[in-house]
């Protein structure tokens, strides 16, 4: 059946940074896997289940993200009515930022101006290939007040954020980056509730004066509400670190990985650039990696993902890598265990290595 | 609308018949080109470089796949709500019903669509020619010479000329003689079959050709001859970049093998002219660990984990451990198995080849059952589209196959599944 | 693309015969209607509001306005990269070239298209009825009852049920049998021609259909009555709101002055279930000093000075001083100049009334020579497109104006413009 | 030929304001002559003109004129590379602002990022169905480093906000709001120049702190640069304060005016709203009006103009207003030289009156 639901994604999120990777950018907008933001999976996945209207609730640091969304046509969001809205009053300079009570009224009007029956509130840190109709057709099945999708995290990457505890599948504790574990449920980010109990909740919050909104806002009210869990057993990826962001990188050079996220029915969408396909020159050899369009390969490439227009250079050799999008690396420079972030240049001989753990972090646009 | 100072008029409703197997389910302009791209991609990001926003694509043969592509436009930014991209199929009215008769009368029977936008001049294009133009400085110098007609013309080798439409100028450039395919070329200035045409003289003539029973109403043979005989300005405007007609199966292999080859020529990383093509939603290609890949293109959603040569890999082709790919084109989705050497092959859209099969001239003692002088020369074999190749089988160099009817059998093609599109 | 899970495919490409002038240069499905819409606004209307989003509009007979009108869909939001809105008109491929030979062979050239959308269920529909449906409500049922077709169906008066392809039920409204425009009527169910089907099982109904020569390959007289003789669940889906087939000029003049009647019933103000169209980019009406409008609607573009009563006047259309229109229908940019009487008449796109023209019931000694009792009936008179009237002409009711041919010459008709397209 | 250049819109004009009409919404987004707002006829005049990338510098309050525009397809220019942008940082919240060094350089960004040779920067307050072709060829031939569009304003409305005084046409002298007039040229508000040039201005400004930008800004420099009028003659209406919005209101009833600005070639684009055709009913009388969809009319309206979607009950009497869209009027309400904004209800038997100078302003969304 066609969802009766709109979507609310959080660009940012308060507890995760990935370091200088977004000093310019908000974490939605974080490059990952060759040629895509985090965003385009929860927005991929909203899509692909039939939520056509979707607003997102930015903090600061808006340019990077309004720059890969645009009129939101690449995900087929350029709609009339609907479609896909930056959330005001979020949408201010990258220079200065003031919380005001108002910060919520933007949602709250977004809300008010929509029809649909249901909303889902969704981070934007959960790498998946998720469909959302059977969440929400079970929310409105259970009756709950609010439905909280959850993993058991066994065979996924990074701590959780927030860890869940269930009696009779109705939500009695929640604890936040606990250092022990006493639930083996975590949240993944994405609650269902009526726009109507959420709209009461946010007229709530702004009487209050309260400026933050994310899942947790909603999850907190587990002592006066029905909040029940949904387990989804999708193929996840936690981004909430570098660390776990190097190593999510780093999973999807596992084939298994790379076929559910991406080779699945439902498709990623993301900004369409038009590179030319990828050139594969003398001298080039290259190992299990990621290599997009645009990209001249005259080096040595191993365990790495490269993003589009990445110029490898003759005799370099990079290993265990992520190099973002029109960087170039000189002839003979050496690379391992590194994070190269948009437009860099790595000159001829230079080496930099890291551990897996802690990635070395080259800025954008720098020259090293 | 805002009136229109040019709009283009895309010729891609024909058969593309000496391409066999390749246009036996698709138009022309959609046969997959340069691993990224189709044949239109060319006339298409060629008019939106050029600043032009209405075109319309005159449709006729197998235009379900073309349509398909095209969509409403979008991946060419031509999906505008006031002009745009228009497929622009035959149609009945009133009158009767018509299928195109030739490229002139296709632009007849849509004398209407043009008139509602009102353009003061029409680009008329072939929707499968591999060139990049920019059609607005061949329009100002038609501007200049106040011409009814202005044709992209190239120099061809002068050994060359007598296979191609060649115009006779004079020192300005205006086109005296027409002469298609002469046995003693006066001049080695070949037609690209670009014209800029002034609509209001165009329309007239295209009236009077219609209304004329001998013609075959075609541009070249009918409408420029007659122009010339109405002593019309007609301007030839040299063009002296790379252009290909990809006609003949050699020619498609050719052009595919000169990316590789003379790559400044056609640049495709030209940010300032960018050569769009419909995304296909695949991740970024992935290279195994004991893949070997050189002198070759590839693009998302490929999957190499064994030796690729001087090839060209188009979306989500996949290429297994231990195969050998040598001057070939996979067309996206082809599958080529284990152990296989395939040698100056083009595999079609979700061809599977079976494991150890051996496909060349090397090939000495293989199958010579499916060799198709007709279509191939120069040792490229062809396989259609959705096909399944036996394993273990040897195939002698210059073969086609094609789709096996149903009820019929065949112990080299395993399976033909209907093609399936985009 | 991701899944869809019904597509809607919208039948465009009959001629409209009983139409007349009205249909003879454009495709009943883009006669203007109401004021600011055109006929098919509706189908498409309801493809949206119902979230459907992947549409397929079926042309065959004089689609440039309609194509042209219809675009790349944008005004209903159907402008989608993904599905959206397709032209679908006849083509050719290896196998030959056919024209549609019926609703149901329609569909059955379109199959690759639909399995490209892989969709669950595909709802068929005509593009030239008025009125709103969700079409939700009867896909829910289709689902629940697993049906393999569910059929729209009203109740009409029984006395009038022998006119329509009747559904005769049991008690849970499956459909035991059909009856096309039955003598002795068991049922006043009668089908609106809305249809969904279960795509894997009409895909295998319409190739059986295309492999029986004798069929005439329509879906209300060869599809249903197989898949009845099948043993295939089969639903009648009860809509009890307005709905009229604008199939004759009589009830093409109804159904608009319904607007002016029975407003409420096929509600065009409803926040909730817009009737989108093409903008027409006019400025809002314009009302004159000394006009008088009285039960009648308007819209952008409109200017009157005369005198206007119970009558729907389209975008662009002027009323000059001292004219009087009453229960008329003036299509877009018609204009009625001074001193006219008109009664009952519908008014063609771009037409000009000249001065001082009565026409109607009331008109006792006009000419006669224009009456046409095939077409007109019930007093109404109706005027082509792009015609020029002669002043102080009388008209009498019942009369139709076609187009003078090139050559013939008329003392009513001084003008007849090829017709110019939005 | 083709146009090489892109544009430049200013939403807002500090030196105007149009009293209770602009609290919440920028003088671009106005509702303007029934289904207008001002924006639409520079926004049209430029894409008919062939300008494709079109920037709007809003300052505050953009909220409205957001919703105005959406992705710009209503005005065709929902584009893959240009297109419509509002430019940040003026994108901010209606609730604060605090002007920055930084504010100019949103603009800056904008026009390096372009590709055109030309920059055609507008005011939005001229209602005009302009061609700017002749306007940047003439730029282009006359070698001049900025041109400026100037008309004679005999027969326009409204005081001249910038006075021009030209020798041999080269700008020798600007009086901005002058109480005798010195010259009869008075700028239209458009000039053109190179986007290097505009760039280079804007890097002074911002190493000065400026934070203004507006059409005076570039004219001001007529001593150091070589700055040429152009003359348009098109019709022209100038809006400049309550009084000429409301005069300029009027004049549309003039019957070339509104053929001249309506029923060109070129059209003016606005959003579309779908709303149904306008319904007269029993006991109505319109006289020398401009009516839209979605009214229904029972009462007596003259020499008015009635936006979208309002209701006009029996017995009413309207005459020399302008009534903006959904607003109510109930039965027997009388109004004359009134202006009601959006959303507002006149009860029953309510009587305003105003003067053509002094014209009643409703407030949006009131009950009076």
């Amino acid at each position: 059946m066609l969802i009766d639901a709109m979507g609310i994604i959080l660009a940012d999120n308060g507890r995760v940074k990935l370091g200088e990777l977004n000093d310019e950018r908000a974490l939605a907008a974080t490059p990952f896997g060759g040629r895509y933001r985090i965003i385009d999976f929860m927005l991929s996945s909203m899509v692909n289940s039939g939520i056509k209207h979707i607003g997102i609730l930015a903090e600061t640091k808006y340019s990077s993200l309004m720059d890969h969304l645009g009129t939101g046509s690449h995900w087929d969001l350029d709609r009339l009515q609907q479609g896909l809205r930056i959330i005001p009053p979020y949408m201010q300079s990258d220079f200065f930022r003031s919380p005001s009570p108002q910060d919520l009224n933007g949602l709250y009007d977004f809300l008010k101006h929509s029809v649909q029956m249901h909303v889902v509130v969704a981070e934007s840190n959960i790498i998946s290939n998720i469909n959302f109709t059977e969440f929400v057709k079970e929310h409105e099945a259970s009756g709950a007040d609010v439905t909280v999708m959850y993993n058991h995290d066994a065979d996924t990457l990074g701590s959780p954020n927030v860890s869940l505890t269930f009696e009779d599948n109705k939500l009695v504790d929640l604890l936040i980056d606990p250092l022990n574990l006493t639930s083996d449920c975590s949240s993944l980010g994405a609650v269902v509730l009526t726009r109507s109990l959420l709209m009461d909740m946010l007229t709530q919050a702004i009487s209050r004066s309260e400026v933050l909104f994310n899942t947790e806002f909603i999850l907190e009210k587990y002592k006066e509400l029905t909040i029940r869990g949904f387990e989804n057993n999708d193929m996840t990826l936690r981004v909430n670190s570098l660390a776990t962001y190097f190593s999510a990188s780093m999973r999807l050079l596992e084939s298994n990985i790379l076929q559910k996220l991406f080779k699945a029915e439902n498709r990623i969408y993301t900004k369409v650039k038009n590179e030319s396909p990828a050139r594969y020159l003398k001298g080039n050899h290259v190992s299990n990696s990621l290599i997009s369009d645009g990209c001249d390969i005259l080096g040595n490439v191993e365990d790495s993902v490269i993003f589009r227009g990445v110029k490898v250079g003759k005799h370099s050799k990079i290993s265990n890598c992520i190099i973002m999008q029109d960087t170039v690396i000189r002839d003979g420079a050496e690379l391992k265990n590194v994070i190269i972030d948009k437009d860099s240049v790595i000159r001829s001989g230079v080496r930099l290595q890291g551990s897996p753990d802690y990635p070395v972090v080259i800025r954008k646009g720098v020259i090293v | 609308m805002p009136k229109q100072q040019m709009i283009a008029m895309i010729l891609a409703g024909g058969q593309g018949s000496r391409l066999g197997v390749l246009t036996e389910y698709i138009a022309k302009p959609a046969v997959p080109f340069g691993s990224k791209y189709r044949i239109i991609d060319f006339a298409l990001s060629n008019c939106t470089n050029s600043g032009i926003e209405t075109v319309g694509v005159l449709t006729q043969y197998s235009p379900l796949e073309l349509n398909s592509y095209i969509g409403n436009g979008y991946s060419w930014d031509l999906d505008r709500n006031l002009g745009g991209l228009s497929i622009l199929p035959p149609y009945q009215s009133l009158e009767g019903s018509d299928w195109y008769k030739g490229t002139a009368n296709s632009i007849y029977q849509n004398i209407t669509f043009i008139d509602n936008h009102n353009p003061d001049y029409v680009l008329v294009l072939s929707g499968d020619h591999i060139y990049k133009q920019d059609y607005r400085q061949m329009l100002r110098a038609h501007i200049e010479a106040k011409a009814a007609a202005t044709i992209a013309v190239r120099e061809v080798p002068w050994e060359e000329a007598s296979r191609f439409g060649i115009m006779n100028t004079d020192e300005e450039g205006n086109i005296l003689e027409f002469e298609e395919k002469p046995a003693n070329p006066k001049s080695n200035l070949a037609s690209m079959g670009v014209y800029i045409f002034t609509w209001k003289t165009l329309r007239a003539h295209l009236i009077a050709d219609e209304n004329n029973p001998d013609s075959r109403n075609d541009f070249g043979q009918n409408i420029i001859p007659a122009m010339l005989a109405d002593r019309e300005t007609m301007l030839a405007f040299t063009f002296d970049g790379y252009w290909k007609d990809v006609g003949t199966i050699f020619s498609l292999w050719e052009a595919n093998m000169d990316l590789l080859d003379r790559p400044q020529e056609i640049n495709l990383q030209d940010a300032m002219w960018r050569i769009y093509s419909r995304s296909t939603l695949q991740p970024s290609h992935y290279i195994g660990e004991n893949a070997s890949i050189i002198d070759s293109i590839l693009t998302d959603g490929v999957e190499v984990y064994g030796n690729v040569k001087h090839s060209i890999i188009s979306s989500g082709a996949v290429v297994e451990e231990g195969a050998e790919i040598k001057d070939s084109i996979l067309m996206p989705g082809a599958v080529v198995k284990k152990g296989c050497k395939i040698d100056k092959c083009i595999i079609g859209i979700d061809t599977i080849i079976g494991e150890n099969v051996e496909v060349g001239v090397t090939v000495k003692d293989g199958r010579a059952d499916f060799v198709n002088k007709k279509f191939c020369s120069d040792g490229i074999t062809v396989f259609g589209s959705g096909l399944v190749i036996a394993d273990n089988v040897k195939i002698m160099a210059n073969s086609m196959f094609f789709p096996v009817d149903e009820g019929q059998t065949s112990d080299v093609i395993l399976e033909s599944t209907v093609l399936g599109i985009i």
